[in-house]
């Protein structure tokens, strides 16, 4: 009961937040030198033309009705049509997104993996080598830009061994039947590993060094020694108590991630042509498509919040100490 | 017969710069059904020598020598396993802080059915079943079972870790400063339910503390630590009725009489010595009231007493000292 | 609070980091003595030809891009822009955000609702996405750049300080100076804001390192500043020129010097959440 | 307390020393020219200096052809004494600022060449005439001169090829003197396709083998009969009647049929109509074929040609719009015969606009417009396409596929079975899809670090075929200094062709003087004056016309400045 009235509280939040968010994102574009139509004049769209296109857009009418209109729409769940690609932007929008999901869930779930086992090994391992390069290294992975990294592993991975594929999501001539065939097969896993890999490397730190901090913390406290006391085995003590306790801030800060990630995702995808939403905002911003920009920035900027919210929830979930509210 | 038997332990600590010995040839002997008081002033050792017992030093905690005998088995030199087999099953332990030895997410409930679960190697149900008679055997509701620790007040917080040392009927039970967290009236609350709850348990216990007071009140025995060393061993009664060891008296004054009559509280000036450096003779020289060349830089000189023991050289003045250490000045004067 | 500067100089970690720092700033400070060439300058052989992906040789000690230029020169250059990027937006950052702290954590109430709210609205903001529109609604430029990053990542240091500064509203120390009658103004900035110096402290050096990083990333989408080189603009040109798999020497230096002088920001960081955090520090 | 101001002052220091690097080096470029007061020492007026030019280039990111080679334009003009501000700008911008409302200085893009441009109409009448230099016309530099309006005009409506082509010829001349907008160079297109899998590769004009051409007579080598086509883009939209770009019209035009289609060499030939009778200069009788069938089995009928003409002007298509702005009217004059009016005689309606409406199956759109309305049909993603076209819409996967088979029953068969086009979003990843096999053509073209990594496969074989289009710098006559046609003869003279071929497209391009291609044969004019670069001729001109310089070789007006357009007689 608590929780449904803490979330109705959140979401009205979100509700005004992402009111904002549009509001300034479609002014922004307003402001934009530019516009989607005088782009194709050296193809052929004479100026007559292109007052039809304007007008068709809904680009002729003033600013302020424009506004409108798109609020008007938006409440609806209409995010207009694409000018590029004449179909719904909610449509071409939710392809794309989901495939950034696939990739940053993915990366995100090596990354946390990963992160959380090294970064309690390496608090369990304090003050030794270990401890001391693990966290260096994690540190360095951290600070090296993606798009680098990625362009290195391709070209020992995909370029000189010829492992992996050079990009795309998927290869020629692949019939899929659906999302999910499409998602398992072993194709599609191959395109995946290494953007997977590269943005893995890069937010593994995060969870890495959290781990190793809250664990360093958590060790430190004196249930953990009641818990040998209690005669329980060391390894039971780090999983149940240790680890158990250390994750709660970990687990919150993958939700943080993950919006992060989202948001972050175009660097990636560019390097690695992957078709998902941070090049399809780059593309519809270069080609001043303003419903397909304005919905791509608001898809990302819900699901940053959303991710939020359930960082919020799944915190209070985890840590009975926290209450909602 | 013997419960526990330590013998000439030391311990040391390995710090960034240097070694730190806390616990310095240190003897004690338990019988079965003692209660016995380790008081002394933080810093003193205490909790490293009970920690050492039940072998939980940190990781730069090292016993260098000595053995912890227990029932005939020597503990130091178990198997990580066995050692691990007998704590809270054959040792339990109540520490200092009651407040946060609970683990926050965990239930109440589960965390004492946790370790019966897994030395008995019952099922959840009977576990639980378990925790409910020692729930009430402290006096805590059974319902708040299902409660997870940050909704139990300080006081139940430490009934609750009370009830769950008594979980498996251990022979002994250590209690670090089990009441020094709480505030002065729930510290007596729970030391009335200890009492009462030790009147029907068979088992030994060390109760570790600064307090005297308490010490009187509970125990049989009491042994006295001063910088790393028991200064003084014996029955409780006999010690603190005739401390023979100038800190034993000085502590004597720093906190109320139970039994007596009222007086004005003395506490013993100065500062615990400096355990990273090696001290010769009497550790307790520098702020004792009745210091004499031949204090530092000698060996020390164990005098046996009934059912006991100390270290003072002065031993043959004691009813003189005694009778200077009640007077107020005689602690002041010095410092 | 007294020593900070001790604390940090025995801090190994914060001691490398300011030398890795330093030592990009001595280069950014006398780039134009180091740089042999003009950074945008084609370079030809005597007989004519472009000296096109040359790999690196005694004349041209990184190499040259596919344009015939010379990478070592691209690269000292492009650390002035980079430094430049990475101090300016992390003075502001860390200035607007513990301001804003300061201020709602101190005076609470609607300012703080209003103010806390907005850094709730700014949270929803995805950086990147954001930094492209801006970008090209302003025109590409280092100093919209700046623009973008100060914009969007005062909303994290914020948030910290103020929570605070609400920790330390109501020390003795503060209620004295409140009942000596010293104006908000006064207690604020006199007697809050040093307490918080260390916390802004970890905000400068971590905003510096995101800010290089965003600085690169954006300019690796090529919206930086066209007529400047810098690093993320060198990687860019390789990744656009397709070059990066036959030349090693263009795209291995920016990505090092971009890692190395983040990795400083957040060593440095790490240094001051120590000083900020006693716990932190005894192990 | 004093140990976090000394870190304090030490970062600002820092953040201080920095900032001024900084902005020396920012200000150094403005600098030199704000400190002209000085120039004291010659008796130059200094507001007769001439203004500057806003010169706006590409964004590398865009097209790093465009931007290497705008900087190096930039850095010759300054050698003249011109003071030059370039400046990056995205292509949305300059093209609504320049392309559109005509505010520019000057900037540059490239024109592709198409095969609708051809007949070069659009070169000479659209880009020149003084009628189209309103915002939004394609007279972008503002060209006005009666003369040359009096020979487009000649050009536009005579339907007599030898007279059209006398007028082009006088034009390109006169364009050539004035130089409103110069072309510069063009590229030599490489397009790779395999050789082990496929013959008879036929490219066309202007398109290369994205032409409709070289999908029908392509022929496959093995039992493989399925095309896989690599390109950089994915298309957008099959709507015919709203599509903008070049990769979809040109993909439509293998689903659908226009009356006439340009073949390789971009002259027209009869397609879906048997017959063309031009009844007068504004009339025109055409039949067409009975055996054709839309795919999904309705038949192709004079309905649907009237329809499609009808249907495009009411709701204003804007793809539709510059082509059928010329007709008046269209009627069904027999089973199989329309007749076009027109509402004057204008010469490329042949070429351009039969050959560039496709026609559409009446049956489906007007039911789309009773459904959707007006605004409905133009925003409709028309999915799956269904036309008449030798290839039939299969399947698009946006970003990953896209996907035509054969028309089994169409009256001329394509040689493969089916195109399968994929885009690769970047170059790089096209070409090593070439080496790797999974590519089997491509009219991207080939840069020279990509032919060094095509060269891994032998398979792989390169078609040469020289670009129709060029890259031009829209001067804007407007504005000064480009209204004085001296300035502009000069600037035009300073333009290092041959400089950029070499350096930034590493040999790869030709320089060009006309706007018309040297392989349109009948229409180039090969003997029109060339403004080659030349700096010494160039600040001949510059003297000669009274322009002058002081010490620092800064450029200033003649005394008494009269500004000449174009040039005199």
């Amino acid at each position: 009961m608590r929780l449904a009235k803490y979330l109705f509280k959140r979401l009205i939040i979100v509700f005004i937040t992402l009111f904002i968010l549009v509001s300034i994102v479609f002014l922004m574009f307003r402001v934009i030198p530019g516009d989607p139509v005088s782009m194709f004049i050296d193809s052929g769209l004479d100026a007559e033309s292109q007052q039809l296109m304007m007008k068709l857009y809904g680009l002729d009418k003033p600013i302020p009705e424009q506004y409108i209109i798109y609020m008007k729409n938006l409440f609806r769940g209409d995010l207009g049509n694409s000018f590029t690609y004449g179909k719904s932007v909610v449509e071409v929008i939710s392809e794309r997104f989901l495939n950034t999901l696939v990739l940053t869930l993915t990366s995100l779930m090596i990354a946390f993996t990963l992160g959380i086992k090294t970064g309690s090994f390496l608090a369990w391992h304090r003050n030794s080598k270990i401890d001391l390069v693990g966290t260096i290294l994690a540190l360095i992975v951290r600070c090296a830009p993606v798009f680098w990294t990625g362009m290195i592993l391709l070209s020992i991975f995909a370029f000189k061994l010829e492992w992996l594929p050079l990009g795309g999501m998927t290869s020629v001539g692949q019939n899929f039947t659906g999302f999910w065939d499409k998602i398992l097969s072993l194709d599609f896993l191959k395109h995946l590993i290494l953007p997977a890999i590269t943005s893995a490397l890069y937010s593994m730190a995060t969870p890495t060094l959290l781990m190793r901090t809250s664990m360093l913390e958590v060790i430190k406290e004196d249930y953990i020694e009641l818990a040998y006391a209690k005669g329980i085995p060391e390894k039971k003590v780090r999983r149940r108590h240790a680890m158990r306790t250390a994750l709660l801030p970990v687990v919150t800060i993958f939700a943080v991630q993950a919006g992060l990630a989202i948001g972050g995702s175009v660097l990636v995808e560019t390097v690695f042509r992957w078709p998902g939403m941070g090049r399809e905002i780059v593309l519809a911003v270069s080609s001043r498509d303003y419903p397909m920009a304005q919905g791509a920035f608001l898809f990302i900027g819900f699901a940053t919040i959303v991710f939020n919210l359930i960082a919020d929830v799944l915190y209070a979930y985890l840590d009975p100490r926290v209450s909602l509210g | 017969m013997t419960l526990l038997d330590v013998q000439k332990l030391s311990i040391e600590y390995r710090l960034s710069d240097g070694k730190l010995r806390a616990v310095d040839q240190v003897s004690l002997k338990l019988e079965s059904g003692d209660v016995l008081g380790l008081v002394g002033e933080s810093g003193c050792g205490k909790s490293t020598l009970v920690k050492g017992i039940i072998n939980l030093l940190p990781s730069n905690g090292r016993i260098i020598e000595g053995d912890i005998v227990f029932e005939d088995v020597v503990l130091n030199k178990l198997s990580k396993e066995s050692m691990r087999k007998k704590r809270w099953k054959e040792i339990s332990l109540i520490t200092q802080s009651a407040m946060n030895s609970l683990n926050p997410v965990y239930r109440v409930g589960d965390q004492i059915a946790e370790v019966i679960i897994e030395h008995e190697k019952v099922g959840k149900r009977s576990a639980m079943e378990k925790a409910e008679e020692l729930f009430d055997l402290v006096g805590l509701d059974r319902g708040r079972l299902q409660d997870y620790p940050h909704q139990f007040s300080g006081g139940m917080k430490q009934r609750a870790i009370i009830a769950m040392s008594l979980a498996l009927n251990p022979k002994l039970i250590i209690a670090d400063e089990p009441t020094t967290a709480l505030d002065v009236i729930v510290q007596s609350q729970i030391l009335e339910r200890m009492n009462n709850l030790l009147k029907g348990y068979s088992g030994s216990m060390i109760l570790v503390t600064h307090d005297v007071s308490v010490v009187a009140q509970t125990c049989t025995k009491v042994a006295v630590m001063y910088g790393g060393k028991i200064v003084e061993y014996g029955d409780v009664v006999q010690v603190l009725k005739k401390p023979n060891h100038p800190y034993t008296m000085g502590l004597k004054n720093a906190f109320p009489s139970l039994i007596g009559e009222k007086r004005e509280l003395v506490s013993i000036s100065g500062t615990p010595p400096d355990l990273s450096k090696e001290i010769l003779g009497c550790r307790f020289a520098e702020r004792c009231p009745f210091v004499i060349e031949r204090c530092k830089g000698m060996s020390l000189e164990k005098t046996e007493v009934e059912n006991g023991y100390f270290y003072c050289i002065r031993h043959a003045e004691k009813e003189e000292l005694r009778k200077r250490a009640d007077l107020p000045e005689t602690w002041e004067s010095e410092v | 609070m007294k020593n900070i500067f001790k604390l940090f100089k025995k801090n190994i970690i914060g001691i490398i980091g300011l030398s890795i720092f330093m030592f990009f700033v001595l280069v950014a400070i006398f780039a134009d003595q180091l740089a042999p060439y003009d950074p945008m300058e084609i370079q030809f052989f005597a007989e004519g030809g472009v000296k096109r992906l040359l790999s690196p040789s005694m004349g041209h000690l990184l190499g040259t891009t596919y344009m015939g230029r010379d990478i070592f020169s691209q690269m000292v250059i492009g650390t002035r822009i980079a430094v430049l990027v990475g101090v300016i937006s992390a003075v502001c950052v860390a200035f607007i955000g513990t301001n804003i702290g300061l201020i709602a954590g101190y005076f609470g109430g609607i300012v703080e609702r209003i103010l806390m709210g907005i850094v709730d609205v700014m949270y929803g903001i995805p950086f990147l996405p954001f930094a492209l529109i801006l970008v090209s609604v302003l025109g590409p430029g280092v100093q919209n750049v700046i623009l973008a990053i100060v914009l969007i990542t005062w909303r994290n240091s914020s948030r910290v300080i103020r929570a605070q500064v609400l920790s330390l509203k109501n020390r003795t120390f503060i209620e004295a100076a409140k009942l000596s009658g010293a104006s908000d103004f006064r207690i604020l900035y006199k007697h809050i804001a040093p307490n918080v110096v260390p916390v802004s402290l970890i905000y400068v050096s971590t905003s510096m390192a995101s800010a290089i990083m965003s600085e690169s990333s954006i300019s690796f989408l090529g919206l930086g500043d066209p007529m400047q080189v810098s690093w993320g603009r060198i990687l860019f040109t390789c990744y656009q020129s397709q070059a990066m798999f036959k030349a090693p020497w263009w795209v291995l230096p920016p990505g090092i010097a971009i890692t190395l002088l983040v990795l400083s920001g957040y060593m440095m960081g790490r240094a001051f959440e120590e000083i900020a955090n006693p716990k932190l520090r005894e192990r | 307390m004093k140990s976090y101001r000394q870190i304090l002052v030490l970062l600002l220091v820092a953040m201080m020393l920095l900032s001024s690097v900084g902005c020396t080096q920012f200000v150094a470029s403005t600098e030199e020219p704000a400190s002209g007061d000085e120039a004291v020492t010659n008796q130059l007026d200094p507001a007769d200096q001439v203004p500057a030019i806003e010169f706006w280039i590409q964004t590398q990111a865009a097209d790093p052809i465009r931007y290497e080679a705008g900087l190096m334009v930039a850095e010759s003009w300054k050698e003249l004494g011109f003071e030059v501000d370039a400046q990056t700008r995205e292509w949305a911008s300059m093209s609504a600022e320049g392309m559109k409302a005509h505010e520019h200085d000057a900037f540059m893009v490239k024109w592709g060449g198409k095969p609708e441009r051809v007949d070069p109409y659009h070169w000479l009448y659209s880009m020149h005439h003084s009628s189209a230099a309103d915002e939004g016309g394609y007279n972008i530099a503002g060209y006005i001169n009666p003369v040359y309006d009096a020979l487009a005009e000649e050009f536009a409506t005579n339907l007599d090829l030898e007279a059209r082509q006398s007028a082009a010829m006088e034009m390109q001349e006169l364009l050539a003197r004035d130089v409103p907008q110069p072309p510069m160079f063009k590229l030599e297109l490489k397009n790779a396709y395999n050789q082990a899998k496929f013959t008879n590769v036929t490219p066309g004009v202007g398109l290369g083998v994205y032409s409709f051409w070289n999908f029908m007579n392509i022929t496959p080598k093995t039992d493989d009969k399925i095309l896989n086509l690599g390109q950089v883009n994915d298309i957008n939209l099959l709507n015919p009647l709203a599509t903008k770009t070049g990769q979809d019209i040109y993909m439509l035009k293998n689903i659908y049929d226009p009356l006439v289609r340009l073949d390789v060499k971009g002259e027209a030939v009869l397609w879906l109509a048997t017959e063309l009778n031009e009844i007068d200069d504004t009339t025109i009788e055409i039949t067409i074929r009975d055996d054709v069938k839309f795919h999904d089995g309705e038949p192709l009928t004079v309905e649907d040609v009237k329809f499609t003409f009808d249907f495009a002007k009411e709701v204003n298509s804007p793809t539709y719009k510059g082509h059928v702005k010329s007709i008046e009217s269209v009627e069904i004059t027999g089973e199989n015969t329309v007749t076009f009016k027109l509402f004057e005689p204008y010469a490329p309606f042949i070429s351009n606009t039969l050959s560039q409406c496709l026609i559409l199956p009446k049956h489906i759109w007007s039911k789309a417009y009773e459904e959707k309305g007006a605004e409905g049909v133009l925003t409709w993603d028309n999915l799956p396409a269904i036309g008449s076209g030798p290839f039939v819409f299969d399947y698009w996967r946006p970003n990953e596929e896209f996907a035509l088979k054969t028309n089994k029953e169409y009256f001329q068969k394509p040689k493969i079975d089916a195109i399968i086009r994929t885009p690769y979003a970047q170059a790089i990843g096209l070409v090593q899809g070439l080496v790797a096999g999974e590519v089997e053509l491509t009219s991207a073209n080939m840069l020279p670090l990509d032919l060094e990594a095509v060269a891994k496969n032998p398979d792989i074989a390169i078609v040469e075929l020289p670009d129709e289009g060029s890259y031009i710098i829209h001067y804007n006559m407007r504005t000064a200094p480009f209204d004085d046609v001296y300035a502009r003869r000069a600037l035009t003279m300073a333009i290092p062709r041959q400089k950029i071929i070499d350096v930034v497209l590493d040999g790869g391009g030709l320089s060009t003087f006309s706007l018309i291609s040297e392989t349109n044969e009948f229409w180039f004019n090969p003997d029109v004056e060339q403004l080659d670069f030349n700096l010494d001729a160039a600040r001949k001109e510059l003297e000669n016309a009274g322009y002058r310089w002081d010490d620092k070789g800064r450029l200033y007006y003649p005394e008494n400045f009269q500004v000449t357009p174009i040039m005199p007689e």
